[in-house]
């Protein structure tokens, strides 16, 4: 618990790692490639089982914005989520990622762009070590293990889990396993990052620093959560899903401020 | 400086092929062997206290064998050979055959040491890096990774299973007041909540399971799935090979060469 | 969990312990075939599936219930495993968990594993989910009656994986069949009960709560029941001829075994017997008793087919 | 979604159910029958790999207090639960709950007069219906089918969820499962009710809920948490916890204002 607490303060920033000092002779690992855009139009998702999760969402976020994505249980943010890295394909409408339309040919390389956190870092995280879990997607993009070593130590460095590199992710605390989860990631280069709930179950320490470490960040961002709080402290943007569909998208502190629109969906 | 993610984890087939065969070579001993079986155990602990692990520790934790014994107490009791003693406790007659009481106590010093070699050999070698080294061993891919997924969420299940079983226990609570009927309830109703039990954890494995399988995709992974770095290969492999042999030589032969009890 | 199952190291001859494990790896090699040929259609991809389940029958062999006095139901998972899972990739699991048994907490030996995978992994799962299935379909191949059939298959396979367990304890030689087969199939019967009512309670749940789940793993190829029963017995037979191998693998043991059976005779009645004596008149000690259990374990079957045919006559009508 | 929202406000009173027209004759099944006090001295406890997660605390909570539990990750709230209904026994020191301490031979009464509702409802909910688990502590507690019957009625009611009786506690909302995780303690009619973090995981909405269904209670109340504007909403007394001890204990007004001692145990 110590440590966590004291390493996100000496590596704050994900996008300006200070270790290392990396020149311009070298790739600067996480500096992304692609534009950072996102373009959903008549995004229509049913379940298998016929739950219709997502009914008709047109959606477009600009490269290097930050969104909080707000709403009930059950509105459709995880699955719309899913969309963004193509574990879930359209019903009807289309998902556009960094200029490409999300498909079969597309897949590998939209999956290169869009990082996706899960809210429990249990799932993420399966590999015997640290190391080996954050190495897990640039080994998967079959990148040279020279390479594949720059991009492992620049994100663990990012999230300030340089010194995690050998453990094994279960003897983490939930704090250190969330910021390796982030790391693991990072260290696939996206141009665009999306995070499902990732306050849940931080103590008040934990979260203040999570939205430091959020705030840093350069990549376009995309953030589900239920904190209202952190919604107003990192992003300036917020949509309101409920019921599958978009009911609200403009400023955070407007929408926060109309309290009837946070009644109708049960955001307060 | 970060060490090389291929330095992680040593290559582990020299300490797995070692406890393989100083296990056998120690189940190889004949009965009576105690002091083939003594030199081995002391083989142990030198390598034990090379490692930092005393051998009372060691001692001790060989004892997790000892249960099965009862599977080789009535060997004592029914072989009519060498008698020992002979007479009748209460209403049983018993007699004690010296043959039997040999093949038992040799079962359990190969158990209690064998047992030990196990708990040397994680000292020396990491689970993950056992599997790896299986893997290197000709283990179908398919055995090693969801052998390195079942000890990664080993504890995590256990987790959740310790916690539903604590959650019944909070609610295992007998009557206050009158109106009672059969405390506990009965036992096909007790069955049928543990077996609700074992139901609701394997829907969160299964649940979990396709989370874990969506983030893998999403970093990349297609169809099959390696798991973990391959460590460097054991430069020194040969040369611990030629120590093993000498080992099993020493236990076989000190096994055929001393005397037997 | 049942440590009578887990066999240590020291306690079987190397002979008996290498004969399991060439047998062991000869099935779980076909099992590895089986399932990369992808037999069963599952929602997520086989290794990550098979490597949470595993450590899933890990952490379900911790509930319990307390049935009377000093015993309690307890779960080993391998007929769930094979149910939930499809026999072959249920094996695979299983083998794998009693695999991380023996290296993990050393609950049973590593020469010994073979043997353990043996007894618990293939005749507890392979065995149990191919008698489970035969009389499920038998019974006509509804869910309820699948589950029964998972049921009964349970109570045999703990039944079946202490048979064994003695036997190869007995050829080594460090055992007495004769006293220790009854004790042992009398404790595991009773144990065997807890086994089958946790399989039965526990598929139930989860085809009510998750009937989807449940059909989209556990719906297994049609095929007549004669042919689910034949394969019931080839596995019998294999069984019964894998023991007479270890038979003349270890005379010494045959002789402790004979030597043990003529004690017996001599005075100490067991006080559970399938044939008396455990032996056919007619027939030499060892010989007798080894076809001794070859039949009881076709009694067992035809003891199946017999109530499988009854319920499904009763069913009909 | 839409119907767990709407019986809350239909049924806001946990002790005051009113279906069914209880009337004396019939044994009241929600009122408690303890005297719902609290009683710690010198406990300590160590767990069986040798963490010490309580070192000597001394407590006294007076029947119907509401007091909520706050300090950071790993500090002994969840441990110190856990004795209150005898899971774990002291190391040293007692435990006394509802005038008795907790022994071999008080267990059961204890269990009885102590309802713990744990963070995950996961873990609490196993049976195949909303119906079989909430009878399930009045079950086991060997109650006449007649009184099992009329108790779970009572306290589903109690949190609106009598709809959902027959439904499988696996299929519903993370916000549902909660409430019923709730009724299956209070089917046993507890003095004392000790609630692991209930705000994790709810939207707004559910949290707003749950703090007028905290409010509404009449039991005494034990709560940890994480969520310090929950802690201000419900719960006059607050004890603030740190490395196994109590570090602070007072009105919850005066702890909140403390800036000091909300940075020293992590809390802002
Ligand atoms: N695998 C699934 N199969 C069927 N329906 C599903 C599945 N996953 C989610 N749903 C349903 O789809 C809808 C949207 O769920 P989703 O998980 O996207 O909500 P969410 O906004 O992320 O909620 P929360 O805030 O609780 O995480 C819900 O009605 C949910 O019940
Ligand atoms: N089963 C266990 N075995 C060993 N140590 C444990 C166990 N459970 C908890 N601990 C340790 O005991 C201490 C107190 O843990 P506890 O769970 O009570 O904290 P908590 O205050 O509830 O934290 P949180 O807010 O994260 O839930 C921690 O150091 C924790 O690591
Ligand atoms: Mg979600
Ligand atoms: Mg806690």
């Amino acid at each position: 618990m110590k440590e966590q607490h004291e390493h996100l303060h000496t590596h704050p920033g994900a996008a300006v790692p200070h270790s290392h000092g990396h020149d311009h002779a070298h790739e600067a690992p996480l500096m992304p490639a692609g534009d950072g855009t996102i373009a959903i139009s008549h995004l229509h998702f049913r379940y298998p089982d016929g739950t219709e999760a997502l009914r008709g969402m047109d959606l477009a976020i600009a490269a290097g914005e930050k969104v909080a994505l707000l709403g009930p249980n059950g509105a459709g943010k995880s699955t719309l989520m899913l969309h963004l890295n193509g574990i879930h394909r359209p019903t009807h409408g289309t998902v556009h990622v960094a200029g490409m339309q999300v498909s079969n040919e597309t897949i590998g390389r939209v999956r290169a762009e869009v990082g996706l956190v899960f809210q429990d870092p249990d799932d993420q995280l399966f590999s015997p070590t640290v190391w080996d879990d954050v190495a897990f997607g640039p080994t998967h993009m079959g990148l040279t293990p020279g390479a594949i070593h720059d991009r492992v130590e620049v994100a663990l460095a990012a999230v300030g889990a340089l010194d995690l590199a050998q453990r094994a992710p279960m003897r983490l605390s939930i704090g250190q396993r969330k910021r390796v989860a982030l790391a693991t990631v990072l260290a696939m280069n996206p141009s665009i990052l999306v995070f499902d709930e990732p306050s849940a179950g931080l103590d008040p320490r934990g979260r203040r620093e999570l939205i430091e470490l959020l705030q840093s960040l350069t990549q376009t961002l995309i953030v589900s959560t239920h904190d209202l709080e952190l919604a107003r402290a990192a992003f300036p943007r917020s949509i309101v899903v409920d019921r599958g569909a978009i009911a609200a998208d403009g400023a955070t502190d407007e929408i926060l401020a109309n309290r009837e629109l946070l009644l109708a969906h049960g955001l307060a | 400086m970060i060490a090389d993610p291929r330095s992680i984890g040593r290559d582990a087939r020299a300490a797995v092929v070692t406890t393989i065969a100083f296990v056998t070579a120690v189940a190889l001993l004949p009965p009576g062997s105690y002091l083939a079986l003594i030199l081995a155990w002391l083989l142990l602990a030198f390598a034990g206290a090379l490692l930092g692990i005393g051998p009372g520790h060691l001692a001790r934790r060989g004892l997790v064998a000892l249960p099965f014994v009862v599977a080789a107490v009535p060997i004592v009791f029914l072989r009519s050979d060498e008698l020992l003693w002979a007479g009748t406790i209460g209403p049983l007659s018993l007699q004690v055959s010296g043959a039997g009481l040999r093949i038992a106590l040799t079962a359990l010093m190969k158990a209690w040491i064998s047992v030990q070699a196990s708990v040397l050999l994680l000292a020396l070698a990491s689970p993950p890096s056992i599997v790896t080294a299986l893997r290197r061993m000709r283990l179908p891919a398919v055995i090693a990774t969801s052998a390195g997924l079942t000890i990664r969420y080993l504890e995590i299940l256990r987790d959740e299973a310790r916690r539903m079983l604590r959650a019944r226990t909070a609610r295992s609570a007998s009557p206050v007041g009158d109106g009672r009927e059969r405390i506990g309830g009965t036992i096909s109703w007790r069955a049928r909540t543990t077996g609700s039990l074992v139901g609701s954890l394997f829907l969160r494995a299964y649940s979990r399971a396709q989370r874990v399988e969506d983030a893998a995709a999403s970093r990349g992974a297609t169809g099959s799935l390696s798991i973990g770095t391959m460590p460097a290969a054991d430069s020194r492999l040969t040369l611990k090979v030629f120590g093993v042999l000498l080992l099993v030589l020493i236990i076989t032969l000190s096994g055929a060469l001393l005397p037997r009890l | 969990m049942h440590p009578q199952l887990h066999i240590p190291d020291g306690f079987l001859s190397p002979q008996i312990s290498l004969l399991l494990w060439v047998a062991s790896a000869v099935l779980l090699g076909a099992a590895v075939r089986k399932t990369s040929r992808s037999d069963v259609q599952l929602n997520a991809s086989q290794p990550i599936l098979m490597g949470v389940l595993g450590a899933f029958i890990f952490a379900a062999q911790m509930f319990n219930f307390p049935v009377a006095t000093g015993t309690s139901g307890h779960l080993l998972g391998g007929v769930l495993a094979g149910f939930l899972l499809g026999p072959w990739a249920g094996t695979i699991v299983m083998a794998t968990v009693v695999g991380i048994q023996a290296l993990l907490f050393q609950d049973g030996g590593l020469l010994a594993l073979g043997a353990n995978m043996f007894n618990m992994g293939i005749i507890g799962t392979l065995g149990g989910s191919f008698i489970a299935r035969g009389i499920g379909t038998a019974l006509g191949g509804s869910r309820g009656v699948n589950i029964l059939g998972a049921g009964i298959a349970a109570w045999l396979a703990v039944v079946a994986a202490a048979g064994f367990t003695t036997l190869q304890l007995g050829l080594s030689g460090t055992t007495n069949v004769a006293v220790g087969l009854p004790a042992m199939l009398g404790v595991h019967a009773l144990i065997g009960i807890g086994e089958a009512m946790i399989t039965v309670a526990a598929l139930t749940f989860i085809a009510q709560t998750a009937p989807d789940i449940l059909s989209g793993v556990a719906s297994p190829p049609q095929a007549s029941p004669a042919r689910r029963l034949a394969t019931g017995l080839v596995i019998a037979g294999g069984v019964a001829s894998l023991a007479s191998l270890f038979a003349s693998a270890d005379p010494d043991g045959l002789e402790a075994v004979a030597e043990q059976l003529g004690f017996l005779n001599a005075g100490v009645a067991a006080p559970f017997e399938l044939f008396p004596d455990y032996t056919i008149p007619g027939l030499d000690g060892t010989t007798s008793t080894i076809a001794a259990g070859v039949l009881g374990i076709i009694v067992v079957i035809v003891l199946l087919l017999a109530f499988a045919r009854i319920a499904r006559s009763r069913a009909k009508s």
